[in-house]
């Protein structure tokens, strides 16, 4: 309903779950929308289709002129996105999306982190270690998220893609994504694996997961490269020789922020951006304390 | 006698007075849970726009008929004394194979459709066996299960939502019949059929007896270790449907589907009066158990509840709820905070 | 009733039931060895033996419970092979066990057609068939319940008159009552007794097991004793008398049943109860002095163990009462513990006893605080109390075995022994000796003389009389939670007695449920 | 009566046979566990490389260490009769508390410790004290709990972990004793505590007699309702407890913390051979059980296997586990497969 006077639309956005990220996502949405009119009914879906596409509905019966989805399946979203549009609902995409061609057809924008950006950047960081501090050849353990979500997958991708060929074996991989699970899970595989000298870790929890037990189990030898960064990882990369050396950063607060702002863009006329906006990574390391003394001090 | 155990109040030391008329009108049961879930309903449509919207309230039923068709069933495996965790893994497994069998091997939807409800059914009959084989507590066989179930499902799929493209198929999950969403339309069947087993035929008095007093059904000729067996098929069975359904709805077979059914559907069922300890229960209380869930769920989005305050209030009514309606004699809130009281003074 | 029309001593005509040679070993134990049975078509046979002697097993093998190690059961005649209960029953065998077998949550009817509801096409129960044919079995046996009763509402007598109705509704050529008075009143067990009769005249066989010899001699035709699982005999009742069959059942020759001890009158007051009332209780005022053993009767449901219940501090009452000079306020059972009051309920087995643990603890949970220190139990002081214990109630257990390895003697006596152990100096027994054959009565029963020899005051409900004037000498009279009389039963019959209990209304059952509807 | 349930086949029609030799020198309980943990134990120090090093083997001990102190508390519960799915829950809270607590309002570690397992255990006596007086089975309250607890951690830290910066502190999770981990070291004393309360003290006997019969315990003066609320006490100290060496480890106070746990400490329990219909269980069978689980775990990563296979063997292992250890009278494995083999003919 773009016949709305800008500054009185309501926005309902659905999050994956609750995490340090998505609060990023959504705190940098909050800032978007301050003093403008515009209103966030945020809900999150906690990881289950089911329950993504019941909020989905209710947004319809709400009447919200536009809903801003982080769509938990790439097939199993679409339905109920595709009720969404045909009840006249403007729909975009943040973080993750729905399958192509659902999307042409459906979604008025995609705004997301460089998911394969944020592998390569940190297999960039990663490749330089190997070639300087391991002589070339590394043997790779891998803490997943893939198995739960595709754009772990992708992650990965971009990862292996920055490795020079032959300069690395993966010798393990474990799905392990919330840090409870994660850290016994990085124990015993550096105990499987005692030749292990490089882990990866797909998400905040399982860097962080690696990056204690390296520490814990006194495994100087290893060191960790990981996505996402929260205070805590940050924290942990401060640290005086720190396991965790370095990680491929999401600006989550900003593609929160312009996630809405596009909405609300689209609702005022302004034509959908049909290819995908890539919000780049953030490089954070080890040996730029300020950059990480910074990150900190903004959320103080 | 197993109802001892449900209320240990109510064994030769407190019997229950004479019947007081209260008591004699409740005989249409549920008066509790009733009157709770109007409470609701009212508060809910005087606070909460759009509520009271047909289009919202279909959704509601739409919504509640996945974990309503499970509830169901969950209903028979209750009152039979047992308890069954496995049924939101034995869903994402039914979703997976579905998906696998219609995408990758090209099996036509009815085929595959009916071939998953079968390995539902097999399953659950088989977990029933061996909880009465070994004689080891369903929770734990179906702990298993649940764990079993889960991995099955990732490996069949490699945790990757198989597509399932046909447009005639998302019908049976999105689709209506004169305005009525098809699973809903589906959760009425099974209820209607499911009260019919359970209240009318003889194996739903045996599941009663089984339940009841176990040593009596086996004397009587009651064949306990059957009962018990099928009413896992049951659920087995059911949860297949749900997975199917939902597979329509979401138009793929994924393993991430049905986590945590298992705690909404017994919710349901012990809202609906049914005593974890077997021997009591009723489908049409399950299913007023299954429309209250749906309800609070649905208003507290409609409230802009967040998420977290979502638990914490879900947490407390659900609670309140059960208290409510398995008061033996229906409501009798005023004896409820009287109890309160009483205690917070002595 | 005339024993003539014992068809055992009759020639020719086929018994209903029998069986040859049957054996059945539960492990080490042999609870059977090579018994024969035989009972005619129209015969009341009684079988008798003490607790363990195999009763209950060699009925548990007639019904199809047990599967016997050796043995041949033929059923009017023909070689048959019981492959479970129902099929016992589809021979036209059906059994009322000792422990209660009823569906609480179902209807009484449900419940007299369990597991073979009347249906139509498709296994749909027939439920107005149903309600009909329950409403006529339940008239055979005299029950006034109405069919939709939910079963658990009924009291245990009216519970065990739905089981009778059961069997009785299977109108099968045999029929096995295991102990089936045990908990009814003496009423009731009249009731029952004359409805066995008109079973039998019908040409039903009867096999009747009880405790009670009084009952023995005017239902049974003849009596099959048991001893240590192994045949003793089987006589014509006419040709007997009780105590040749106490002779046989325990072996030896029994002496003469002792005198009631003289009521002690000087003795001081140690329980001393005014106004006392609950749900079931409408003011019941007594005195109990030292050493005293005071019975109380009463109808079923006349509040017995609603009053014992509730100076045991485990049923909220109102009214004064005072333990030795100290009263008793706010009872809770911790209290009255303390006040040295202590309950042997009426079912041991779901109220008396944990079967799951062992006599140990079984004992010991009664008295924690005795051999606890701060909190810690001293498995010294324990055992030593444990050890005492067994000394006073003159047995050697395996305290590490679990009660249900006792017979209901034993079992009867560990709740008291925690009692005991406790330093109790009121016993409150609510049916003492339910189900326990006539020599752990009589042990019991020494037991208590001794006890109140020693000091100790007991409180005794039964629904025995012969128990009622062999340990008191002194009696409450319950009808309707009124206490109708505190008599002297050295100048008080049976019979006043009996009117005293009933009152008015004579003969007729009291229904302590109304009848509502839970379809 | 609760044993007639534990044991169906045990009820009169089958009366325990007095003990047989096999069966009394077994009061060294737990000889089928034993059995199986052996067996896990060498297969693994055969197949797994690195299984059989120190370091290995305190690193399961830590990892058990956490679940541990939930599972020995849960012995109480289960003992009694009762159960707790909230644990998972409680953990969680008691970490977002605890570091809100220390980072937000700068308490000193030890007395936010203290705070934490105060609260923890007060909040474990609510819900007591709520199945007490109402009546509600344990699953449905500690259900409820269940979800309030995740509400209120989010709640707490807005799902955002809470750093807490002290070096000192991460010791309390990571640092080790003579070699030992601390949470193990943690671990090994409740244990022995717990061992001593349940076996030695008036407060353990109660909690059996309750679970026993809890008739019976009522009319032997035994406060049943107390007993029962103190339980959940307990494991909601042990929650609270559980939750702060977490943190420790984490060195942050985290609201995704425990999920799942809840099973796994149950699964602990009844491997150790408890009865979930109370009376039955011990707290050296539960820490053979944690440790069993613990073993199975790392096994499978050290086996490299996929995280879906692990799910499906830990079902089919664990429930092979508690078959073995509930047989009445040990290990006893001939007539469990003479079983299988019986019905399979028949
Ligand atoms: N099952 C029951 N349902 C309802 N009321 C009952 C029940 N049992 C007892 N009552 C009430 O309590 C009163 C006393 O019952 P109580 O059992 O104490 O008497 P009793 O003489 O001990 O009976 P019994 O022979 O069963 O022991 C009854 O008159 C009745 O009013
Ligand atoms: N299932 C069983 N397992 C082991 N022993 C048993 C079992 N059933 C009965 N027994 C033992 O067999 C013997 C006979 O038991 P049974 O119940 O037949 O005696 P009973 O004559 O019925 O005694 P009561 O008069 O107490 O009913 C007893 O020693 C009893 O302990
Ligand atoms: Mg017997
Ligand atoms: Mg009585």
């Amino acid at each position: 309903g773009s016949n709305k006077k800008d500054g009185d639309y309501v926005i309902g956005v659905t999050t994956l779950f609750s995490s340090p990220i998505i609060n990023e996502y959504t705190r940098g949405m909050q800032e978007a929308v301050q003093g403008t009119g515009v209103t966030l009914k945020i809900n999150t879906s906690d990881s289950d289709v089911s329950k993504e596409a019941s909020l989905i509905d209710t947004y319809i019966t709400q009447h919200v002129d536009a809903i801003l989805v982080d769509p938990i399946s790439a097939n199993g979203s679409v339905p109920a996105i595709r009720r969404a549009v045909n009840a006249g609902i403007t729909v975009l995409c943040y973080d993750t999306c729905i399958e192509d061609s659902a999307r042409q057809q459906l979604i008025k924008g995609y705004l997301t982190s460089d998911q394969e950006g944020l592998g390569r950047t940190a297999g960039e960081a990663a490749a330089k270690y190997i070639t300087e501090k391991l002589g070339g050849h590394a043997k790779i353990g891998i803490l997943s998220c893939d198995a739960s979500y595709a754009i772990c997958g992708q992650r990965q991708k971009g990862f292996e893609s920055a490795l020079a060929p032959g300069s690395y074996d993966i010798v393990a991989k474990q799905e392990g994504y919330v840090v409870d699970k994660a850290k016994p899970l990085a124990s015993d595989m550096l105990t499987a694996h005692p030749e292990l000298n490089l882990i990866f870790g797909q998400n905040e929890g399982s860097a962080i997961g690696a990056a204690l037990t390296v520490k814990s189990d006194q495994r100087a030898g290893v060191h960790v490269f990981g996505i996402d960064i929260t205070t805590v990882i940050a924290d942990l990369m401060l640290q005086p020789d720190p396991a965790l050396l370095f990680t491929a950063g999401q600006d989550a607060g900003k593609l929160g922020a312009d996630a809405v702002r596009a909405t609300v863009a689209v609702l005022n006329g302004t034509p959908p951006v049909k290819e995908t906006q890539l919000i780049a990574a953030v490089p954070y390391s080890a040996d730029h304390p300020e950059t990480l003394r910074a990150y900190i001090d903004e959320r103080k | 006698m197993k109802t001892d155990l449900a209320e240990p109040a109510a064994t030769e030391l407190v019997r229950p007075a004479r019947p007081s008329l209260l008591a004699r009108i409740k005989h249409l049961d549920h008066i509790g849970l009733l009157t709770a879930t109007v409470l609701l309903f009212v508060v809910l449509s005087l606070c909460a726009p759009y509520f009271m919207t047909t289009k919202n309230l279909l959704n509601v039923l739409q919504q509640s008929a996945f974990v309503g068709v499970i509830a169901l069933a969950m209903t028979f495996v209750i009152v039979a004394g047992e308890i069954d965790i496995s049924v939101g893994s034995a869903m994402a497994f039914a979703s997976s194979l579905f998906g696998v069998l219609v995408t990758d091997h090209g099996w036509s939807l009815p085929l595959a459709a009916l071939a998953v409800l079968l390995v539902g059914a097999v399953t659950g009959l088989l977990a029933g066996l061996v909880r009465v084989w070994f004689d080891v507590p369903s929770f734990i066989v179906t702990l298993a299960l649940f764990s079993i179930l889960r991995g099955l499902a990732q490996m069949l799929t490699d945790a990757v939502p198989v597509q399932i493209s046909s447009a005639g198929f998302s019908q049976w999950g999105n689709g209506d019949v004169f305005g009525v969403p098809v699973p809903a339309v589906i959760m009425f069947l099974f209820l209607a059929v499911s009260w019919f087993v359970l209240t009318r035929t003889t194996f739903g008095r045996s599941v009663f007896a089984v339940g009841g007093n176990p040593d009596a059904a086996r004397l009587s000729g009651i064949s306990v270790g059957r009962i018990r067996a099928l009413v896992f098929g049951l659920t087995g069975a059911a949860a297949g449907l749900a997975g199917v359904l939902q597979s329509a709805q979401l138009s793929s077979g994924d393993s991430t589907i049905g986590v945590g059914a298992e705690f909404t559907a017994i919710s349901a069922v012990i809202i609906g009066g049914a005593s974890l300890f077997g021997g009591r229960g009723s489908v049409v209380g399950t299913f007023l158990g299954v429309i209250f869930l749906g309800l609070l769920n649905n208003g507290m989005v409609l409230l802009d509840l967040s998420s977290y305050a979502q638990g914490v209030a879900r947490g407390v009514i659900v609670l309140l709820a059960v208290v409510i309606s398995t008061r033996r004699e229906g409501v009798r809130l005023r004896t409820l905070l009287g109890f309160v009281f009483r205690r917070a003074r002595s | 009733m005339p024993t003539s029309m014992s068809a055992s001593s009759a020639p020719g005509t086929l018994p209903a039931i029998s069986v040859r040679g049957a054996s059945k070993a539960y492990g080490s134990l042999q609870a059977l060895r090579d018994v024969d049975l035989e009972v005619a078509p129209g015969e009341v046979r009684a079988l008798l033996g003490l607790n363990g002697a195999g009763k209950s097993t060699l009925v548990k093998m007639l019904s199809g419970v047990v599967v016997p190690d050796a043995g041949v059961i033929r059923v009017a005649g023909a070689e048959t092979v019981f492959r479970s209960p129902h099929h016992a029953m589809g021979c036209g065998v059906a059994t009322v066990h000792q422990e209660l077998s009823l569906v609480p949550g179902l209807s009484v009817a449900d419940n007299v057609f369990l597991g073979r509801w009347p249906t139509r096409p498709g296994s749909v129960v027939d439920r107005r068939a149903l309600q009909d044919a329950a409403k006529q079995v339940l008239e055979r046996v005299h029950c006034s319940v109405a069919p939709a009763t939910r079963t658990g509402k009924l009291s245990i007598g009216q519970q065990q008159l739905v089981e009778i109705a059961r069997a009785v509704g299977r109108e099968s050529r045999v029929l096995i009552l295991d102990e089936p008075t045990s908990s009814l009143s003496a009423q009731e067990a009249d009731d029952l007794i004359a409805l066995v009769k008109r079973l039998a005249a019908t040409g039903v066989a009867v096999i009747y097991i009880s405790h009670r010899m009084d009952e023995i001699h005017c239902v049974a035709d003849s009596a099959t004793v048991l001893r240590d699982g192994q045949l003793v005999g089987t006589v014509a009742m006419a040709e007997t008398t009780s105590r040749a069959l106490f002779g046989m059942m325990t072996g030896h020759r029994q002496l003469e049943p002792g005198e009631a001890p003289a009521r002690p009158v000087d003795s001081p007051v140690v329980l001393k109860v005014r106004g006392l009332r609950s749900d079931a209780l409408r003011g019941i005022s007594f005195d109990l002095r030292e050493g005293e053993l005071l019975g109380v009767a009463g109808v079923l449901g006349s509040g017995r163990t609603s009053l014992l219940e509730a100076l045991a501090g485990a049923r909220p009452s109102t009214g004064a009462v005072t333990v030795n000079g100290v009263s008793a306020e706010r009872r809770t059972v911790g209290r009255m513990r303390r006040h040295g009051v202590g309950l042997a309920p009426e079912n041991r087995r779901t109220h008396g006893l944990a079967m799951s643990l062992p006599i140990r603890s079984n004992i010991l949970m009664g008295c924690l605080p005795l051999v606890s220190r701060a909190g810690v139990v001293s498995s010294g002081s324990g055992g030593r109390l444990l050890r005492q214990t067994m000394e006073r109630l003159r047995v050697h257990w395996r305290l590490n075995d679990p009660p249900s390895t006792l017979s209901g003697g034993n079992q009867q006596r560990v709740v008291l022994g925690r009692w005991l152990a406790n330093g109790a100096t009121v016993l409150l027994l609510d049916e003492p000796t339910r189900g326990v054959d006539i020599r752990g009565k009589r042990e019991i029963y020494d037991l208590l003389l001794e006890l109140s020899a020693s000091g100790v005051s007991t409180i005794f409900a039964t629904s025995e009389f012969e128990e009622l004037y062999r340990l008191a000498t002194r009696s409450l009279v319950l009808r309707h939670g009124e206490l109708v009389g505190d008599v002297d039963l050295r100048d008080t019959g049976e019979e006043q007695l009996m009117m005293l209990a009933m009152g008015e209304e004579g003969l007729s059952l009291p229904t302590r449920t109304g009848t509502d509807n839970e379809d």
